[in-house]
């Protein structure tokens, strides 16, 4: 049962920081709420303020700039990703995240900011944005600050939001040349959540054969989406192999920190971390090779 | 000309208008003026005894009307079983002890739901909690803690079927072969959950609105706990959103929502949530199945022994019926000459398991034809061979339990065979694999010792030829309100559009035992149609009249035209004719009435469905995933009545039973429920669905209308088993533990590739 | 000849069938004169299941060979 | 707990409704405004049964806030017949039986109008991931996607 609370709907982001800074912990954000009232229902989150952002305009944004790269307002819904053809020109893996994200229903309510702050670590925007370098701008009603989305997640369902803080816009940085990112999640039922997910970032050298940057990032084997350095850096300067391939993935797979629930064993989701990233790896070399 | 001019032509379901616009309405949608909201307090613990429950905190609540606990209640220990007392086991509102997570323990009724919800935390209950039990096996070793006083070492029911000599059999064969298998739980998952709409008014009268396969048992079970007479109580189930077995026994909604509103002379609504759902209604019967079967080396087989553990739960619900069903189909759809079979239902702290489509049957399908295809594969027969030498026919009877007068096994099998053929050579890591099956046409067993007939029907013809088709039976979905009409219509020679249909209302409607075990088509269109048959006899009376025709010619009715059959153009028309016989007899409308109850027809079932079903699938050799292809079946249901609801009803019978197969599951912990909501239980979706073909086998069932037998609830038995022979044939590694998860599929990879390693 | 069912009176052709119905009904008089001869309802259905040969139904059968009553 | 005003228009019809901030949207239509064709039958917004249109575009109205929805536009399966011409999609379900118990139905129905609202010549793998959230136990959604289909090609016209 949904507790009473006290419905906000500031008519601006000025005046939604200045309820967040009022009513602190006794507030919650709603953007589409497809998470939060879940919550709500179970009473795992009872507010006594809800401040709606769903109609901020100010929030509701996609721009592309050949510098500045792509900006993503929070409260864009997944559906609006999903369908911008700016982003289908320049972050093709973010439509096809999308389009094996929930359904179709969801995706058309449902924000990317919201998606984000509530930090599910078998959320699927979380991997491919730090796959991306993405940043995220937050927000009090005093200063702004950015940080990599990567230090954005800091455990289970938590985030680097502070008290009277709001996650404002997502940005992508240009994509270097020669670089390739591509996501897959393993699941039995299509569009629900995953098991395991992997997205790898590659990119190699002007000749297109040595690698000069990986990010491999997997999503639902550990408290937050997790970034495997070590199995990284042993990408760097490398040239594609089979038996470098291997190396790569067991090492992901050892990175890996996933607990067993009733979808999975511990040993079958660092078992699918390596399967994916391996084909990840592969599969994004494979395009860098070929991109511009 | 077409043999039939209503029957076996796809219509639109008589409700398919109400369906399509939302203005079905199904008792989740009742609101009655001054209804309050009830909710179920429910047992945290698996076993544990009630010392004390203090309600006093929560009847202070503001808004709260009434709480009610098992003190309020007549205490009686019901069950669908009502022959054999000691399987009346469950109190609904239990008064001393609780045997499952999710029993519940006490009721409130208050001016909204979500008042009556705060009100359960403020009910104190003072629980002792006892050792409790989980698995079977543990529950029926000497010192397990014992669930019911009567029932030594938590022994249930027990099953025991057997004919020729088992022995023997064994002593004759070449090969012989055991297993074991594990067969999983799964929920019913009907989108309506369970609910009621209760209201008690002050001349003694209850009516009770509810989503039920059966108003007449829920009217008599509701009589018997709460000390009413049958006939004063009145069930409404209009529309049912989705049974599958899980709703023909009483319910907690519908008991707590009656005694509340007993209490309070108001209306009282009580919807389970859908974790509720989960926990606390009844789900498919989980069985540990060891098989032992001995064959010749050219496949003829010889002997089977079947034993079967199966998890209870906390009560007995309609377990026993699955126990000795699994243990029947066991031996189906083949000729055994000699079987054994002994099965124990065995009680345990967990949601008690019940009835689920198939009923036993998918279980017992599974074990069985996954074995088959192992003994073929031992000797090198093939899979469609060695069904075809051992299949059932028209004629034969299975010693002392039941006689096939229709069977177009054979004929499936040829068909499926055309198909598989047709696949030509399989890609690597796809393989196809079949299960074949029957299942009953209704059952003939009555331990609801019901003194009625076990389907009733009446057709009372009005002035404007529009009839009235009274009927007891319940649409859940399946379509049999449209099948009755139907066949009615057939039967009376005029159209869909001229009949009436009244169903779902037991002041209303004759007695029909419900939608369970497959009966509708078989017991219940049989009475439509002898109802039907009266009637028109009634009006071909004024027709010969009229007609005057020489004794020797027949009248018949086809398309509301009264005619000598040898002479079609001499008749009258229908309307005219009802006219006639209406006046003739002083202004009586002309009556029909129906009824069937199976006589001297073994002990299962008056006629049984066969069918093969061909699974094909791939396996990612990397992660052990599944992906569903194509999934074939050629069915015998006899003659077909509603060609588009067979096509439903087989189509949705595969996604339910490959979802058993190997996305559907139960996990529990101390007998807690994991996953009780729909985002961690995976029912499989569209994406999922393979591509689906029906082909249709006709055969004539003598003991059916029009020749009709059971189609349905039998199209969940073989989908588990054919897949798991398609991993067997795609990836020669064959899994008995149900589901078949990637993992298992996986591990199973790796286990084949040691031993060859070795 | 056939043999008369000692709790419930049902005719059986043989012992063994009888013996069927006396495990297969299960209920608690039918499990009450089993113990009362002596035997031990549980033990003899777990004898069946456990091992191979029939065991609980012959030892049930030997015993209503004696105690049954026969009719013509 | 104060209410607040909400101003809907539902299947064309203009409310103005005082409402618990906490009430979803399909309680509203449900319990305040009667619109009972729509369905709940789960919680956690995994089935669709409760899927509306909102602003032309299909939602879980039992995963929505009332109050969000202030001054939008709600189509439900009451609003899909005008009279007594059905829609396309309606007649098409009534013709490929696709539906059996109904109560997953008018969840379908408004996904696939969402769907074909803005594509309106899907492909069959279109029209499933277009339902993967809508979950029907009766029918195995295959007679689903053949009406879908049948409507995507044409074969039902709107009724003048």
């Amino acid at each position: 049962m949904i507790r009473d609370f006290v419905y906000l709907g500031p008519s601006c982001l000025k005046e939604a920081l200045t309820f967040l800074s009022e009513y602190k912990d006794k507030c919650k954000i709603i953007g589409g709420g497809q998470s939060l009232l879940i919550l709500m229902r179970q009473g795992l989150v009872s507010p006594e303020y809800l401040i709606d952002i769903k109609h901020l305009k100010e929030l509701n944004h996609i721009n592309f700039d050949s510098k500045e790269g792509l900006k993503i307002g929070a409260t864009t819904t997944h559906r609006a990703i999903e369908k911008s053809s700016l982003i289908k020109e320049h972050f093709p893996v973010l439509i096809k995240m999308e389009q094996n994200l929930a359904s179709i229903q969801t995706r058309n309510w449902g924000t990317i900011g919201g998606n984000l702050a509530h930090a599910d670590p078998a959320g699927d925007p979380g991997p491919v944005l730090i796959a991306l370098n993405a940043t995220v701008k937050i927000a009090n009603k005093d200063r702004e600050r950015t940080m990599p989305i990567e230090e954005f997640f800091l455990d289970y369902f938590e985030t680097a939001l502070e008290e009277g803080e709001l996650l404002l816009e997502i940005q992508i940085p240009v994509t270097p040349p020669k670089t390739a990112t591509v996501y897959e999640k393993f699941n039995i039922i299509k569009n629900e959540q995953a098991i395991v997910s992997v997205a790898a970032s590659i990119t190699l050298d002007n000749n297109g054969l040595n690698c000069t940057d990986a990010r491999i990032v997997l999503g639902a084997a550990a408290p937050i989406p997790k970034r495997v350095k070590e199995a990284e850096q042993m990408l760097v300067g490398q040239k594609l192999n089979d038996g470098l391939l291997d190396q790569v993935c067991k090492k992901a797979s050892e990175e890996a920190e996933p607990v067993a629930d009733i979808h999975a064993t511990e040993e079958y989701r660092r078992y699918l971390a390596q399967v994916l990233t391996k084909k990840m790896v592969k599969n994004a070399w494979k395009q860098a090779e070929v991109s511009a | 000309m077409k043999k039939y001019s209503v029957i076996n032509s796809p219509v639109h379901n008589i409700d398919g208008i109400a369906k399509v616009t939302g203005r079905a309405t199904y008792a989740f949608d009742v609101k009655l003026p001054s209804m309050l909201y009830g909710k179920i307090l429910r047992s945290p613990y698996p076993h544990a005894k009630i010392l004390n429950i203090d309600t006093s905190k929560a009847e202070r609540l503001n808004g709260v009307k009434a709480v009610v606990t098992g003190k309020d209640t007549l205490g009686i220990k019901q069950g669908i079983w009502r022959r054999f007392k000691e399987l009346c086991d469950e109190e609904i509102l239990s008064r001393s002890k609780v045997r499952y997570i999710g029993e519940p323990v006490a009721a409130v009724a208050a001016v909204d739901e979500d008042l009556a919800e705060e009100a359960l935390d403020l009910i104190e209950v003072e629980y002792e909690p006892l050792a409790a039990v989980f698995d079977p096996v543990e529950a029926i070793k000497e010192g397990a803690p014992q669930l019911h006083e009567n029932a030594e070492r938590n022994i249930n029911v027990t099953r025991h079927i057997e004919w020729g000599d088992v022995e023997e059999g064994f002593k004759e064969a070449d090969y012989i072969r055991e297993d074991w298998f594990r067969c999983s739980s799964q929920h019913h998952v009907c989108m309506e959950t369970h609910n009621a709409v209760a209201s008690y008014t002050p001349d003694r009268k209850l009516t009770v609105w509810t989503s039920t396969q059966s108003h007449y048992y829920i009217q008599v079970l509701l009589a018997w706990t709460l000390g009413l007479r049958e006939n004063d109580i009145r069930v409404i189930s209009r529309y049912t959103g989705g049974g599958f077995g899980s709703k023909f026994e009483l319910d907690s909604a519908q008991f707590c929502a009656s005694l509340l509103s007993m209490k309070l002379f108001r209306p009282v609504k009580i919807v389970l949530t859908r974790e509720e759902e989960f926990i606390a209604t009844k789900r498919r019967t989980p069985m540990f199945y060891y098989l032992r079967t001995g064959v010749k080396k050219d496949g003829t087989f010889l002997a089977k022994e079947g034993r079967v553990f199966t998890e209870g739960g906390a009560y007995t619900s309609m377990g026993a019926t699955a126990l000795y069903l699994t243990g029947f189909f066991q031996a189906f759809p083949y000729v055994w000459p000699n079987y054994r079979y002994d099965g124990y239902r065995v009680y345990t702290n967990t949601e008690p398991s019940s009835a689920m489509r198939g009923f036993g049957a998918p279980q017992a399908t599974f074990a069985a034809e996954t074995q088959i295809d192992l003994i073929a594969n031992d000797l090198g027969i093939d899979p469609i061979e060695i069904r075809r030498k051992n299949a059932m026919y028209a004629g034969y009877e299975v010693p002392g339990q039941a006689w096939i007068q229709s069977c177009g096994l054979r004929e499936c099998l040829d068909k499926v065979e055309e198909w598989i053929k047709s696949r030509g050579k399989l890609p690597l890591n796809r393989g196809i694999g079949i299960a074949a099956y029957g299942f009953m046409s209704g059952g003939i067993f009555n331990w609801f010792d019901t003194p009625y007939a076990f389907s009733s029907a009446m057709v009372k013809v009005n002035i404007d030829g529009k009839v009235d088709l009274y009927i007891g039976s319940q649409d859940m979905g399946q379509g049999s309100n449209t099948t009755m009409a139907m066949i009615c219509a057939e039967e009376l020679g005029i159209r869909l559009e001229d009949i009436r249909l009244h169903m779902g209302d037991t002041d209303i409607c004759p007695v029909d035992l419900g939608a369970w075990g497959s009966r509708e088509t078989l017991m219940q269109g049989n009475a439509v149609k002898m109802a039907s048959a009266e009637a028109k006899q009634q009006i071909l009376e004024f027709a010969a009249a009229k007609l005057a025709p020489n004794i020797v010619y027949d009248l018949d009715i086809k398309d509301r035209w009264a005619h000598l059959i040898a002479r079609p153009e001499r008749g009258i028309s229908y309307y005219d004719v009802v006219i006639e016989a209406i006046r003739g007899r002083d202004g009586q409308p002309i009556i029909g009435r129906g009824h069937y109850t199976p006589h001297r027809k073994g002990m299962i079932s008056p006629a049984y469905s066969f069918g093969v079903q061909a699974v094909e699938a791939d396996i990612d050799p990397d992660t052990g995933k599944i992906s569903l292809i194509n999934c074939v079946t050629a069915h015998d249901c006899g003659q077909v009545i509603n060609p588009l609801a067979v096509e439903g009803q087989l189509e949705g019978a595969i996604a339910m039973a490959a979802g058993y197969g190997f996305t559907e599951d139960l996990p529990m912990d101390e007998g807690k429920i994991l996953n009780p909501n729909l985002v961690d239980y995976k029912v499989l979706r569209a994406r999922e669905m393979p591509e689906t073909k029906v082909i249709e086998v006709e055969t004539y069932e003598p003991e059916g209308p029009f020749g009709a037998k059971e189609a349905g609830e039998g199209l969940t038995n073989p989908t588990a088993g054919a897949l798991s022979n398609a991993i067997f044939h795609a990836a020669g590694v064959s899994i008995k533990n149900l589901p078949i998860t990637p993992e298992k599929v996986l591990n199973a990879l790796r286990e084949k590739d040691d031993k060859k390693e070795q | 000849m056939s043999y008369k069912c000692p709790v419930c009176g049902k005719i059986w052709p043989d012992t063994m069938n009888l013996a069927r119905h006396i495990f297969g009904t299960g209920d608690q008089a039918h499990k009450d004169w089993v113990n009362s001869k002596g035997l031990n309802f549980v033990e003899l259905l777990l004898l069946q299941t456990m091992e191979p040969g029939n065991k609980g139904y012959k030892i049930l059968a030997e015993l209503l060979e004696k105690d049954a009553e026969k009719v013509e | 707990m104060e209410k607040k005003l909400l101003r809907l228009t539902v299947n064309g019809e203009y409310h103005e409704l005082y409402i618990k901030p906490k009430k979803l949207l399909v309680e509203v239509l449900r319990d305040e405004l009667g619109l009972t064709g729509t369905k709940r039958a789960c919680d956690t917004a995994s089935c669709g049964a409760c899927t509306v249109l909102l602003n032309r575009v299909a939602v879980k109205s039992c995963s929505i806030l009332a109050m969000q929805t202030d001054g939008a536009e709600v189509i439900t399966v009451e609003g899909l017949a005008n009279g007594a011409k059905l829609s396309p999609l309606q007649r098409a379900f009534l013709d490929y039986g696709a539906y059996q118990c109904g109560f997953c139905t008018a969840g379908m129905l408004m996904t696939a109008t969402g769907l074909l609202n803005e594509n309106p010549t899907p492909t069959k793998e279109e029209i499933k991931e277009g339902i993967q959230g809508n979950i029907c136990r009766c029918t195995g959604y295959n007679s689903i996607i053949r009406a879908i289909k049948a409507v995507a090609e044409g074969k039902y016209k709107e009724e003048e």
